[in-house]
Parts: structure tokens; sequence; C-alpha cells
């Protein structure tokens, strides 16, 4: 982030700018996501308008939502054990601070360049496990006892297919850095012709696949969304959270959405790079400067795409029930990741 | 009352004129329903009181409270009547609060207290009511029992119908009728804590009771002068 | 995705307005002086919730020279929109045509005993009602 | 409930049934391990899956149930005691808040039980009319179900198009009766009044809206295999079962009974001059039950397109003195309401009102079967199992 600007920053600069931009890279992917896609794609898709009212065509909308949610009163159960209570959304959307901090946005543009960089996001993304257990516990309320017992279960049980489709990725590129993994794919040529580069979604289509159903379940979002199951559990683990605490859950469930979509875009899409066969680099260092103001932008749009599938298979499935759920985990995804490894190793080795 | 109706002729209950002016159906004997009163009447012998077939249209049979849960487990088995479809009670009381309709500065009418049972007959203020169609032919029948005026119990029909269940519970906790041998006769609709019979012809209905009748006519007569005719001439004729 | 494309239907209630059918129920109007208190409606109510009182009074004869005619005259003639069902028996049962149904539905009140119209308003609802619309061709023209 | 010598379950396919088994034989031996004491959850009074206020108390062992019993009675206005107090114009305007659904479908069987007492018959043309309204508080009621269907099993996007197309459809009820919901247009002997012009040409293109409607369901909810996985061999009802306990309509149809009361007895409304196919299933599961709503409501949309081409003309009321006092006597009538088998039985006195109603309504009894039926099911099927039962409060609660 320094040599950026070519102004010397104290260090303390540096860190208070990587907070701002980290703030900045999770809550404006999550606004722009829940206004597009939660209010107006839904509504379209369900022949409705969507939110008018608030600003010139809805925009203000998420404004007012906030603004609902922070003057709404707070309440705790009575015998819900407070400090757990209090603490449990918190570590959610913390989980997804942590994820955002490993993904390149550029060249130079990157919060930290981490060597172990996608074995650290796999290990933090499964923190949310435990705010949610903690959420569902916590409050004292049988349904959501249920729906946190739900989450545990189903999250932990698709953190494993999503472990192993990363590691196709990362056989195939030889590293754990981020950083190198997009400079791999975009250098990169599939059998000689370079000029997309070599992005994994297309040799790693399996792995793909596996991920993003595994996001789908991460996330708990519709065909997955056992936990929060409206027409049994009422709103599962988050039924008895209001006012702030539920703005933070919130915000947590589609910052982690955003967030996810980001790592899947730098593994499989090629992060922020274009192919370089485009501009004529030939690595890393010969990237232009220009690139790290371009390079969030891109990620952006990818991020885009990717989230729009998965809101749009959230609206349209029915929900699993939690036995084919599981079922469809242990005895479908983890041997086809599996069975996608052992491909990539032979084809590695090969040529 | 206790006649049974002969071919053609019509039962006294129904006005005579029902036949002179019924288009669809004449006096039409309906073959399958007379057969089937027949056949029922043979297998359960003395259990069967009074039988009622309206032409094309049902049967009414009612058989003597002992025999009630033996005579529908034969109809049951001997002509499938394998189709439960509801079961309920009549309470044959005429209500003495009438339709909450009276004028309270007028002298409260008389209201007769005779208690009349309709088809088939019957001597006690309770009837059960049960009507079970068979699921093939689709030829329905109503069975009807006196309760004892005394105790109110009725043998259940639990066993021979599952789904008698739940309507049994709800004409107990309605009428107060007891059944033995039903598994457990909890309220279905009514707090547990309720007591009184709302659907016998004795429980008042208070939101009738509460607030007067907008519909007594009060128009006050002329002030003095030539109000020769009784006021409120057009009060008769109640709609 | 079939339904993205053909937009909404959904209609802006405060900005746009949907007209109701003609034959609407929306609320009673009264035609005043139709009615000669008979009070069959308010029997007719079966939630009780027309109230009518009414005072008798001569009025000058029709043919002049006539013995003067007594005629009631309506003092109160409440309808409870609260409890009413809008079942319609009331504008039915009258002999003397004087109720009439208007599909205006934008009558809501803050606090319920608004909902208690008396006979000034339920005139002014009169212009809203609109005449009997054509009937359907097959329909036999002899008004039952 | 043993499975292999069931006929019903032969038919849901070996591999089917032996996943099914399987599945109940590991959590039957889980649950003898484990010996965990069960958990009392009531899914309350206020909760999204019912429609209404129906409670179940269900006892869980981990998630499955081991005893669950639906207590009814938040919804209960006493309506049987209602109409002893009130005269027979006034009672069919209490009775079409029974099932506020389809509630035109509710005063046809309590005129009709009047109008045979009286030994009047409506004109030909007040029955052509009284069946299409028929049919279309049929398909307004039962195009809800398939919309609310999605939205219990997860699927938020089908209610919309159902309430979309269920507008057309109450718009069209309330042109001819002036009452969306409660239309109360019937009277003894015949209509309050005739249809209003264009009426008839309006819903042909009202009815080719719901056609492809229903298309779009198909395919969008019954097509998709989740809703397949999470309905086909769930709560399955056989055929013995079902006749004891009393159901009807479509989950007696989908449990392979061939009895549809529109065509099994003669009532005088104008179905024996259509023709129409009544769609049963064999299987008795719920996604038979839906599968069998479907096809009705597609049925209904033809049967009205056929009505509409031959309606007679003539009068709308038959000649019925102004104030109604119906003959002493006692009458049946029972018709095919879009949830089940609705039937009042009517015993008159000759006095203005009846004298007693006993008012038979199809969800109390498709409810009495829950507890046989819910025995050792998961949570989240209890929610797939009173959806397919398709219920409504105010049916049970009377």
């Amino acid at each position: 982030m320094n040599s950026l600007l070519s102004v010397v920053i104290p260090y303390w600069g540096q860190s208070l700018l990587r907070v701002l931009g980290g703030l900045v890279a999770v809550l404006l992917p999550a606004g722009t996501i829940v206004y597009i896609f939660l209010f107006k794609m839904m509504s379209f898709m369900q022949s409705r308008l969507g939110p008018m009212e608030a600003g010139p065509y809805g925009s203000l909308q998420l404004v007012a939502e906030v603004g609902k949610w922070l003057q709404k009163e707070d309440i705790q159960p009575t015998n819900a054990d407070k400090p757990v209570f209090k603490m449990a959304p918190i570590i959610v959307l913390m989980s997804t601070f942590l994820l955002v901090v490993v993904v390149p946005f550029g060249p130079d543009a990157w919060f930290t360049n981490l060597e172990t960089g996608i074995f650290y996001a796999l290990a933090v993304s499964s923190i949310s496990v435990l705010g949610i257990l903690m959420a569902g516990w916590s409050s004292a309320n049988k349904y959501s006892l249920l729906g946190g017992l739900r989450a545990a279960g189903q999250l932990i049980a698709y953190e494993l297919p999503m472990v192993l489709a990363v590691m196709g990725v990362v056989i195939q590129a030889g590293t754990m850095n981020l950083q190198q993994i997009v400079v791999a794919q975009n250098a990169g040529s599939i059998f000689g012709i370079n000029t997309f580069g070599n992005p994994y979604v297309i040799t790693q289509f399996v792995g793909f696949i596996v991920f993003m159903i595994a996001i789908q379940a991460e996330l708990t979002q519709a065909p997955f969304d056992m936990p929060i199951a409206e027409s049994e559990l009422v709103s599962g683990y988050m039924t008895e959270y209001s006012g702030f605490r539920f703005l933070i859950f919130f915000i947590g469930e589609f910052a982690t959405a955003g967030v996810f979509a980001m790592i899947a875009s730098t593994l499989f899409l090629g992060g922020w790079g274009v192919p370089f066969s485009w501009f004529g680099w030939t690595s890393m260092d010969s990237v232009s400067n220009w690139m790290n103001i371009v390079g969030p932008l891109i990620v952006f749009t990818k991020m885009m795409v990717l989230t729009f599938f998965i809101m749009w298979v959230r609206f349209t499935y029915p929900r699993f029930r939690e036995d084919q759920l599981q079922r469809f985990a242990w005895k479908v995804l983890i041997p086809v990741s599996l069975a996608n490894i052992m491909l990539t190793a032979v084809l590695k080795v090969v040529f | 009352m206790h006649l049974q109706k002969p071919k053609g002729e019509v039962n006294q209950l129904s006005s005579p004129a029902e036949t002179a002016t019924s288009p669809s159906v004449e006096v039409k004997v309906d073959t399958t329903r007379d057969a089937m009163v027949a056949a029922i009447r043979t297998t359960l012998g003395t259990a069967v009181v009074d039988t009622l077939v309206k032409p094309g249209d049902d049967i009414w049979v009612r058989v003597t409270t002992e025999s009630w849960c033996a005579s529908i487990q034969a109809l049951k088995d001997a002509y499938a009547f394998d189709y439960f479809c509801f079961l309920s009670a009549i309470d044959w009381m005429p209500s003495p609060y009438g339709r909450g309709e009276d004028d309270p500065s007028e002298p409260a009418p008389v209201r007769d207290t005779v208690i009349r049972p309709g088809y088939t007959g019957g001597d006690t203020r309770m009837q059960m009511l049960v009507r079970l169609v068979n699921s093939v032919t689709h030829l329905g029948i109503n069975i009807k029992a006196d309760v004892p005026n005394d105790s109110f119990t009725i043998d259940s029909i639990c066993t021979v119908f599952a789904g008698a269940n739940w309507h049994e519970r709800e004409a107990h906790e309605m009428f107060g009728i007891g059944f033995t041998g039903h598994p457990d006769l909890r309220n279905m609709y009514l707090p547990s804590d309720f007591e009184g019979y709302p659907m016998r012809k004795d429980f008042p209905l208070l939101a009738r009771m509460v607030k007067p009748w907008p519909g007594i006519v009060d128009v006050e007569p002329l002030p003095g002068g030539a109000d020769d005719e009784k006021d409120g001439a057009s009060e008769e004729g109640t709609s | 995705m079939r339904t993205f494309k053909n937009g909404s239907n959904t209609v802006q209630y405060p900005h746009e307005k949907e007209a109701p059918p003609i034959r609407a129920r929306g609320v009673i109007a009264l035609h005043q002086d139709n009615c000669t208190s008979c009070m069959l409606c308010s029997r007719s109510c079966p939630d009780w919730c027309i109230y009518i009182e009414a005072h008798k009074e001569l009025a000058p004869p029709r043919r002049e020279g006539g013995k003067p005619r007594q005629v009631n005259l309506l003092d109160r003639f409440d309808i409870d929109y609260a409890l009413c069902m809008y079942c319609g028996i009331c504008v039915e049962v009258c002999p003397f045509d004087a109720l009439f149904w208007s599909p205006e539905y934008e009558y809501s009140e803050p606090n319920i005993t608004d909902m208690l119209h008396d006979k000034t308003k339920l005139s002014e609802w009169m212009e809203t009602v609109p005449e009997a619309p054509a009937l359907e061709v097959g329909a036999d023209k002899k008004k039952k | 409930m043993t499975i292999l010598n069931d006929p019903v379950s032969a038919k849901l396919g070996n591999r089917q049934q032996l996943s099914y088994i399987a599945s109940q034989a590991a959590d039957a031996r889980l649950n003898v391990e484990l010996e965990t004491e069960g958990m009392t959850l009531n899914i309350g009074p206020q909760h999204p899956a019912t429609h209404g206020t129906l409670r179940i108390i269900a006892r869980l062992d981990g998630e499955q149930v081991v005893w669950a019993e639906p207590s009814c009675g938040y919804m209960h206005r006493g309506y049987e005691k209602l109409t002893e107090v009130r005269t027979f114009p006034q009672v069919t305007s209490l009775i079409n808040r029974i099932d506020w659904l389809g509630s035109f479908a509710n005063e046809v069987p309590f005129i009709l039980a009047a109008e045979k007492l009286m030994n009047v018959e409506a004109p030909p043309r007040a029955q052509w009319i009284r069946t299409i309204l028929f049919e279309l508080s049929r398909i307004a009621n039962v195009s809800l179900f398939l919309g609310d269907l999605g939205v219990q099993l997860g699927a938020i996007t089908p209610v919309f198009l159902a309430f979309r197309d269920r507008e057309y459809v109450l718009n069209l009820i309330e042109s001819a009766t002036g009452g969306r919901f409660h239309p109360n247009f019937d009277r003894i002997g015949g209509l309050k009044d005739d249809l209003p012009a264009g009426w008839i040409d309006e819903t042909k293109v009202v009815m080719k809206k719901l056609r492809n409607f229903c298309d779009e369901i198909e395919t969008l909810l019954f097509g998709n295999e989740i809703f397949q996985s999470r309905t086909r061999g769930i709560g399955v009802i056989p055929r013995d079962v079902a006749l004891q306990y009393g159901l009807s309509g479509a989950n007696l149809r989908a449990s392979g009974v061939d009895w549809d009361l529109r065509r099994d007895q003669t009532i005088p409304l104008a179905y024996d001059k259509v023709d129409f196919k009544v769609w049963t299933h064999p299987d008795g599961d719920s996604f038979a039950r839906c599968w069998v709503r479907l096809q009705e409501t597609r049925e209904a949309t033809k049967i009205v397109d056929q009505l509409l081409d031959g309606i007679p003309s003539g009068p709308v009321m038959a000649k019925v003195p102004k104030i109604i006092k119906v003959p002493e006597g006692e009458a049946w009538v029972s018709t095919e309401n879009p949830l089940g088998e609705m039937g009042y039985y009517v015993v008159s006195r000759g006095d203005l009102g009846p004298f007693r109603v006993k008012i038979r309504s199809a969800s109390f009894n498709n409810i009495s079967i829950t507890p046989w039926l819910l025995r050792g099911v998961y949570v989240p099927d209890i929610i797939t199992i009173l959806a397919s039962l398709y219920f409504i409060l105010g049916d049970i609660d009377r």
C-alpha cells in the first residue's frame, strides 16, 4: 500500500489506512449486494417493484433500514447468559474481517501477503461456526437451540468439501499464496494458447462447482438454510436478537457472502488480474502501476457476478431437510472433490 | 311417529305440498335405498327402531342406545360403509330464549317447550347422529340413537372408526354427552376449566343478551293531536 | 428468471389507485327521503349495527283538501361500520330502495368511534353510488 | 408402520424404499443407545407454518417427533350456536366466513340443503352461475395453496406468482358478487343478481392466465428435485386409514380412492353437463396430495371454460316468498369444496331460522389424522405434511 502514492507514510498511518481499506472492502460490497440483489433482483423475479419509497429509485432504502435497526431496542431474553449472548454476533462479523485481510486487490494493493494465504482463510472461516453456536445456545429459546445445532452440523459438514475443492487449486498453482495464485492464473496458458490466461474455473471446473455449493452452505443460504428456516424455526439462532445486534448479524451474513465471492473469484476467476497476455506483461513486477486502481474494480465485478449466482439459487430453491443435507455433503461432495484432487495431481505430473 | 314410511306416501312431517311442487322427483320409489333399508333391518334385527327413506335423497336409521356400537360395526363390515363422514348430537329441546329479538317493554312471548324429535322419532332430549358413506357406491346413511336423559352417556365408536375420536371429544364438550371407552375426553375447543355445555339449547347466548335489539321500533307518536290509531302501527310483520 | 423481464404488476397504492369494480360493496349510502323508518333493515341486520330513531309528523296532503298525511321523519340513522360485515342484507331488504352500495373504500378512521356514520355522512356517499351496471347478455331482463 | 408389505410403499420404487428403511433403522438404533430424554416443543399458535392459529404439541427426541398432537380452539367462533339465533338469509352471510379462501363454496351446500327442504329448485342459469363461481373459488383457494407450499419448504418466489394470478380471480369474483372474500351472493332459490356485462369473456382471459400459472408452478416447484426429495415418501397415508379418519378431497384422492362428490352424487348444480377428469394418485404421500391439487386446479379452469360456453339464459331467481319460512324437516347436502367434502346437516322447525345446523368441515377430519401421521417424523417434515394436508383454521375450529 505504501509505494502506491510514492510518499512515505509512517507505519501507524499504514495500519490506519489498512483498517479503513478493510472496512470499505467489507462493508461496501455488503451494502451493494443487499441493495441490488436482496431488494431489487428478488422483487423483480417475483414480479414486484421492490422498495421504491425511500430515495429516488428506492436507493436510500439501505440507509432507512440501518436507521430502523439502530433505533430498535436491543432486547436480551431474561434467562439468556448475557456475556455469550452479547459476544456471538461480534465473533461472526470478526471472521469476515479476518477473511478479507488475505484477499489481494492489485499487484501492490493487498493488506497482507501471507505465504500461507488460502490456508489461513479457510481456518478463519470456521470461526463463524463458533459465533453461531454461541448465539443458538445463549438465547435460551428452544428454536434457536435447534437452529444453532443444525447450523453447527451443517457448517462443519460443508467445510470439508470446501477445503478439498481449494486443494485442487493449490496443487495446480503450486503455491498457497493468493497473490501467486492470481499471477499463475493470468500468466499461465492452456496448452500454449494464452489469449485467456488460465483461469482455474476451466481446468478446475469440478472444484469450482463444489466450492460454490460449499459457500452456499457456509452462508446458510437457501437450499441449505435449515438453521434459519423461517417456516419452522422462525429465524433460527437469530430469533432472539433485535436492534443493533441483529444488524451485525445481518451485515455479517451479506458481508461473508461478498468476501467468499471475492475469494472464489481470486481462486477460480483470476482475482484482480486481467490476462497478462493482453498487455504483454510477463510476470508479476512487469505489471504497470495503474493496475492498483483498476484491480479492486475487477475484483468487485467478478464478485458481483458470483454473488448473482448465489442469490439466484437462493431465491428459487426450496430447502433441504438436514439429514438429506448431510447425506449430500458426505456422500456426494467429498468423494467428488477427492477425485478432483487426484485428477489434478495426475495432470500436474504429466504436464 | 314410529310408522315406517309406506311406499309412495310422504311422511307426515314434511308438508303435503312437498310432493306436489317438487319438480325433480315425483313420487318415485327409490329401489336401491329401500332394498338397503330392508337388508339392514334383517341384519340388525331388533336393534333397528325406526327407518326413513327419502326417495333419491337419504336414509335415516334409528338404533337402540345399547346396540349403538355393535350396529355401526355391523354396518361397516356387512355393507362396506367404510367412510366415516361425521358424528354429532342434536338437542331437541326448543331454546327458551328465542332469538333475543323480543321487545323488553312487552311481556315475554310464550314459547313451546315440547320436545319434538325430527325424522325417525326418538323420545329423549339428546340424540346422537353419525353419517357413514360407502366409498364405492357412494350411498350415504345417517344413523341416530337416543342418549338416555338421565345419564347422557353412550358408548364410543372409537374402536370402529379411529376418526370418531375428535368428533366425540367435540360432542362431549359441546353437549355434555359422556362416551364410555373413549381414550381421552379432553376439551377440544373450550378452555379446560370452562363449565357448562354451550351447544345445549338452555345455554344462553350472551351476545344477544348484552345489547338491546336495535330493531325494536321506537317511533315517538305525534306530540298529542290527531294520533288516533295505535302508535308504532308499523310494528307487526317481523321480517 | 422468466418473471424477471415481464416486470412487476403491483400497484403502488399511495400514488395510483386501482378502481374497484362497480358492484364492490364498499360503503352503504342512504337516500334520506326514501326512508320511511320501517326498521326492516335494522331488524334483518345480523350484527345489529343499524340504529334508527324516528318521529311522526304531519306532512302536507298530496292532493289539496285531502287529510294531512302522517309520515315518519328520521331523527337518527346510524350504521356502525365497526360492527358491519358488509353482507348487504339491509340494502336488499329495504322495500323503499333507500339504501345503496357504493364502492368507496377509503373511509378508515383513526379511532373506532368515528366508524359510526350518521345520516348526513351516509347521504354524502350518495354521489359515489354508480347506476346499476348493464347485465350479461343472457340475463333475463325482468327485475325480480 | 410396516413398510414392506404395505401396498402403498411398494410403489415407492425399491431404491427409495430401501433408503427409507435404512434411515429409519439407523435412527432407531441411535435412539436406543443415546436414551436422551425428549424435549417438548410446542409449535405455538403464532407460527408461520400454521395457516392461522393452530398449536402443535410435539415431544421430540433429538430431531425426531415421538408424539405430536395439534390442539385447536384458538379460532373457535361458535358458529353452530350462532346459526340457531339467526334467520336463513342471515346465516348465509355468516357461513361464508368458515373457509375464507374459497368462501362462495361454503354458501352453496347450505343453500342447497335449504332448497331441498323447501323443495325449490334454482333456475338453470342460476345453477350454471353457481357452478362457475364455485370453481372460481376453488381456483382462488388452491392457487394460494400452490404458492404457499413453496414458502413452507423454503422457496420464496412461487408465493408471489400465486398471489399475482389469484388477484385476477378475486377481481372477477368481486365484479360479479361485490365481495372479494365474502361474496354472500347466494339466496335460497337462486342468486342475488346476474353477471355484469362483459364478465364472460373477461373470465376466459383470466382462465388462460391461470393455466399458464399452473404450468409455471409445475416446472418451477414440482420439477426441481429438492422439492421431490422433501415430499416423496413423506407422510404416507394408506387407503383404509384415510377412509377411517374421514379424509376428503385431494387428500383422499391422493391415497388412491377415486371419489369426487361433483361426479358421484346428483346435486342441482351444473356438474353433470360438464365432463372433467378426476385425478387420483396411488402413492398417498405429500407429493401425491400436492400433485393431485395441481391437476385439479387445471381441471377447474377447463370446467369453467366449458360452463362459460354453454350458459343458458333466463331468470336468476326462482319464485320464493320474501320472508322465507323453511318447512319442518332435516336435510344433508355436501359438495366437493376446495378443501374436501363440506356438508351441512340442517334441521328446521318451520320458523324463520334453522333449529340446528351441523357444519361438517373438511379440515376438521383432515387434521384429525395428524396424531397418527406425525409419529416418528423429523421436525421439518411436520411442516411439509401439514402443508400438504392443506387445512384452514376457520374450517377446523368453526
